[in-house]
């Protein structure tokens, strides 16, 4: 294995949780190593959270991460609902699922389009950001902002959502983007062109899969047929139910498949959310702060999120960590890109959705000449553009 | 702002007319990188004023800062900041940019994004609408005439 | 589906208890002490020593999947909790081992469980503590010129 | 496969076919919904200065500075984070998110808003007491207990310590 040159990736890779620096190995064209070095956005939320009140908590765990706003407030109340042994009301759970499959749409459908982006088909990309446009606005009304719901609380839900009003809303914009993601599906899936660029693509077999413990869509993608929905109902999903999408083959088109299935799935899910969501308080106050320690379980679009927190009877906890599905899942990137072409690096760093958006910065180190250069994002975009053009 | 005063008007005209934006994630929660390549898909599509997104510090007139510095990203927002030529505007958006919001007090956090780089507009805002966003881009331009008339 | 009851009561769950017993088995006397929260939380306590066998009992023989490690600064010791999957059953079976602060270190698990490899780096660079036979420690969150020796998430004392 | 090219062409059409998507925003005003959660307000004539906002909000956006006989709650737009904590916990329900978003500014110090409140003093010691606002919401509460006469005009003028003292005076001479 000989290396002839080093190419850092990044850090300015405006990746959500954990935006990444890779440094790929190459000999050639092939990638023959890669390394990862986080902490260019770790904030320290964690240490944070030891130092705020559980009113506050919520909103800054939603801050971990700006596409999973709905996900990690969620998570967290639920870790401390479990250590005080709340039991949150009907309304309030039904509510929490039809948000967290809101946002599942507007996730899947915002990656979508990234992933568009970097095979070079602009045109699609336009068109699943257009069409994810609606869920934006949807959300500004029912909960008061387009991202950052501010909706969970410890207890419940902090607004309600209006039966006749808000339902009639949320059902015409469902119904307006439905046949849209049906005609993007297949203009994906049926594009011999797209196929060509993503199929076969950073192959995760399901052993890799199960010995990174990877979750979410990557891990569906790869025949591992997880999904803490179904696993371990929380919210309302025991009784709307959900149908798990799993696929076998673990490249890049299962993964854009699984995400455009669920997406759809999702669908379906909050319209029986809404004809069974049932009348009600949607608030409990927590009565007393009981000590002892949760374990708060919920799957995020990109996988598995889990929150651990440790009450010790005060109003500060005493610990919150917290584990997001990227964290899991980016590992998994290095068994998919070594003996790939550099052309396919960024295509199979965005398939696992670390939320690739659309700069970065990239310095080209030649080891031979150990000359540097600065490479912007844009042109070697364009290279792997021109490959799709190739293929 | 900085750079002569003597430059030609068409310069400024044209980047008034036709700036190039470039992307920077400081530290942030990843909202307002959303908002920000939301205002350039079809809703709002600000190429409609000629704004467009660049790849690469050297090429851009607006800078656009998201997110609270953190200490690893630091000295790299320097770097960056020197590398975008002159004279430029430095837009924060959000209010982590602005003031940090919700994550003062952090070990790695070193403040907002104007204790590293002189900033010209801030918009406020968790995440700020892409309305706001725009707004924000649109008074950035407005520097580049009110140097012009000094 | 066992109603919600008190902490530490024992629940008679079928799906844990073959695994509790391999457990008690596998470790003798360093399997300490076995308790769960509800029907889908049951914590383990075991010696630090055993941590490596319990792990690929789990992860081998049980199909369970790693979800995170949590440490939890106590003052003069760690409790360190290994979170584990079996997602047939939807259940989280922590395994919870303590290490002495002033000599904090683990034997680390990222040979038998490639996933624990970043989740390792990270507490061992947050609170310090050292895991022994990582493959690749070094940093991994905090930033370049972060001092060696201070650890943010420990408490002072 | 050959049609599938089409598709996206199909698409593009129907987007040429249908009405213009994009909004028209710097031209025509684009208001935010109702229930939006903007710039916050203070209404202040209800609010009695109790700093409840103040100790509840995430992002200590909020200060609450008493400085004499006046106390300033003030709110810095450049730190909220617009979560409306604020609007939920505030007793008098004095604050309210208003849909006002465009909060541009190029001096952020400046995007600040404030109400003033007068501060009573202790009529014994001089010490600061409270708002005078929220000593009148207190004793609109007690109206209905039955107290001594000189209770309510004097006691409840007095600070916390004074009170202690005068009620223990009050005592040794056998008046409660």
């Amino acid at each position: 294995m000989s290396v002839e040159a080093t190419l850092p990736i990044g850090p300015y890779h405006p990746a959500l949780k954990e935006p990444e620096f890779f440094k790929l190995f190459l000999d050639g064209e092939k990638v023959v190593d890669v390394a990862i070095r986080l902490g260019y956005t770790h904030r320290g939320i964690e240490y944070l959270a030891e130092r705020k009140t559980y009113n506050e908590i919520p909103f800054l765990v939603e801050r971990i991460c700006g596409i999973c706003s709905n996900v990690h407030p969620m998570c967290f109340c639920q870790a401390v609902e479990e250590a005080w042994g709340l039991q949150v009301p009907d309304r309030a759970r039904y509510i929490r699922t039809i948000i967290g499959e809101l946002e599942r749409i507007h996730s899947h459908l915002l990656w979508a389009g990234v992933a568009a982006h970097i095979i070079g088909y602009d045109t699609l990309f336009m068109h699943f950001w257009k069409h994810r446009e609606p869920v934006c606005e949807l959300f500004e009304v029912l909960t008061g902002n387009r991202q950052n719901y501010a909706m969970n609380c410890i207890g419940g839900v902090r607004r309600d959502i209006d039966p006749t009003k808000h339902k009639a809303l949320i059902l015409q914009t469902l119904s307006q983007i439905r046949p849209s993601l049906l005609r993007l599906e297949k203009a994906v899936t049926e594009d011999p062109v797209v196929r060509a660029r993503i199929e076969n693509v950073g192959v995760l077999s399901k052993d890799q899969a199960r010995k990174l413990c990877v979750v979410g869509p990557v891990a569906r993608a790869s025949g591992l047929a997880i999904d803490v929905r179904k696993d371990e109902p929380y919210a309302a999903y025991k009784e709307v139910g959900v149908d798990v999408k799993v696929l076998t083959e673990g490249d890049v088109l299962s993964r854009m498949l699984v995400r455009l299935l669920e997406a759809l799935e999702s669908i379906e899910i909050v319209k029986r959310g809404l004809d069974a969501i049932p009348p009600g308080p949607i608030r409990l106050e927590p009565k007393e702060i009981v000590p002892g320690d949760g374990i708060g379980k919920v799957e995020a679009p990109r996988g598995e999120d889990i929150h651990y927190v440790r009450s010790n009877g005060t109003d500060i906890p005493e610990r919150v960590k917290i584990r997001a599905p990227s964290y899991m899942n980016v590992p998994s990137i290095a068994p998919q890109i070594i003996g790939s072409s550099l052309a396919d690096a960024s295509l199979i760093i965005a398939a696992v959705d670390p939320c690739f958006c659309c700069t970065e910065r990239i310095a080209l180190v030649n080891v031979k000449t150990n000359r540097e250069s600065s490479v912007d994002f844009e042109s070697l975009a364009q290279s792997w553009r021109r490959k799709s053009k190739h293929s | 702002m900085q750079g002569g005063s003597r430059r030609l008007k068409i310069f400024d005209w044209s980047r008034r007319k036709s700036p190039w934006a470039f992307h920077l994630n400081t530290g942030s929660c990843n909202n307002c990188d959303i908002e920000i390549v939301d205002v350039l898909t079809p809703r709002f599509d600000v190429e409609r004023f000629g704004i467009l997104l660049q790849g690469s510090p050297r090429h851009a007139d607006v800078l656009l800062v998201t997110g609270p510095v953190t200490r690893q990203v630091l000295p790299r927002l320097k770097r960056v900041y020197e590398q975008v030529p002159k004279p430029n505007v430095v837009v924060a958006v959000g209010t982590c940019a602005t003031s940090t919001g919700c994550y003062e007090g952090s070990y790695n956090i070193v403040g907002p994004v104007d204790r590293v780089i002189p900033v010209d507009v801030f918009v406020p805002g968790c995440p700020p609408r892409p309305q706001a966003i725009i707004d924000g881009v649109v008074a950035a331009l407005e520097k580049f005439k009110v140097e012009r008339s000094d | 589906m066992l109603p919600l009851t008190a902490n530490s009561l024992v629940h008679t769950l079928s799906n844990i208890a073959p695994l509790v017993e391999k457990l008690r088995s596998v470790l003798g006397d360093r399997f300490q002490k076995y308790s769960t929260r509800n029907e889908r939380r049951a914590y383990v306590y075991i010696r630090k020593e055993g941590i490596r066998e319990c792990v690929r009992v789990l992860f081998d023989q049980f199909g369970a999947r790693l979800s995170t490690i949590s440490a939890v600064d106590r003052n003069f010791k760690f409790d360190v909790l290994y979170h584990f999957t079996i997602d047939q059953d939807g259940l989280v079976a922590s395994i919870c081992v303590s290490t002495p602060k002033q000599t904090a270190s683990l034997d680390s698990v990222t040979d038998i469980v490639p996933a624990a490899n970043w989740i390792e780096r990270e507490i061992q660079e947050l609170l310090g503590i050292k895991f022994v036979g990582h493959p690749t420690p070094g940093k991994l969150l905090t930033s370049d010129d972060w001092p060696e020796d201070e650890y943010p998430l420990r408490r002072i004392g | 496969m050959k049609t599938a090219k089409l598709r996206i062409i199909a698409e593009v059409l129907r987007s040429l076919a249908s009405r213009a998507y994009t909004l028209k925003y710097p031209r025509v005003a684009s208001p935010a919904p109702q229930g939006f959660r903007g710039k916050l307000e203070y209404d202040i004539e209800k609010c009695t200065g109790c700093a409840a906002c103040v100790q509840n909000c995430p992002a200590a956006a909020l200060k609450s500075i008493s400085n004499g006989d006046r106390r300033t709650i003030e709110v810095w737009y450049g730190k909220c984070i617009y979560c409306g904590r604020c609007e939920e916990v505030c007793p008098e329900r004095a604050i309210t998110l208003t849909t006002a978003y465009s909060l541009v500014t190029g001096r952020k110090e400046e995007i600040k808003s404030s109400v003033q409140l007068e501060i009573n003093r202790c009529l014994r010691c001089g010490k600061p007491v409270a708002t005078a606002r929220q000593i009148d919401k207190v004793r609109l509460q007690v109206k209905d207990l039955v107290l001594p006469e000189d209770y309510d005009a004097y006691l409840s003028s007095l600070c916390f310590d004074c009170r202690k003292t005068v009620q223990a005076g009050l005592l040794l001479a056998g008046r409660i």
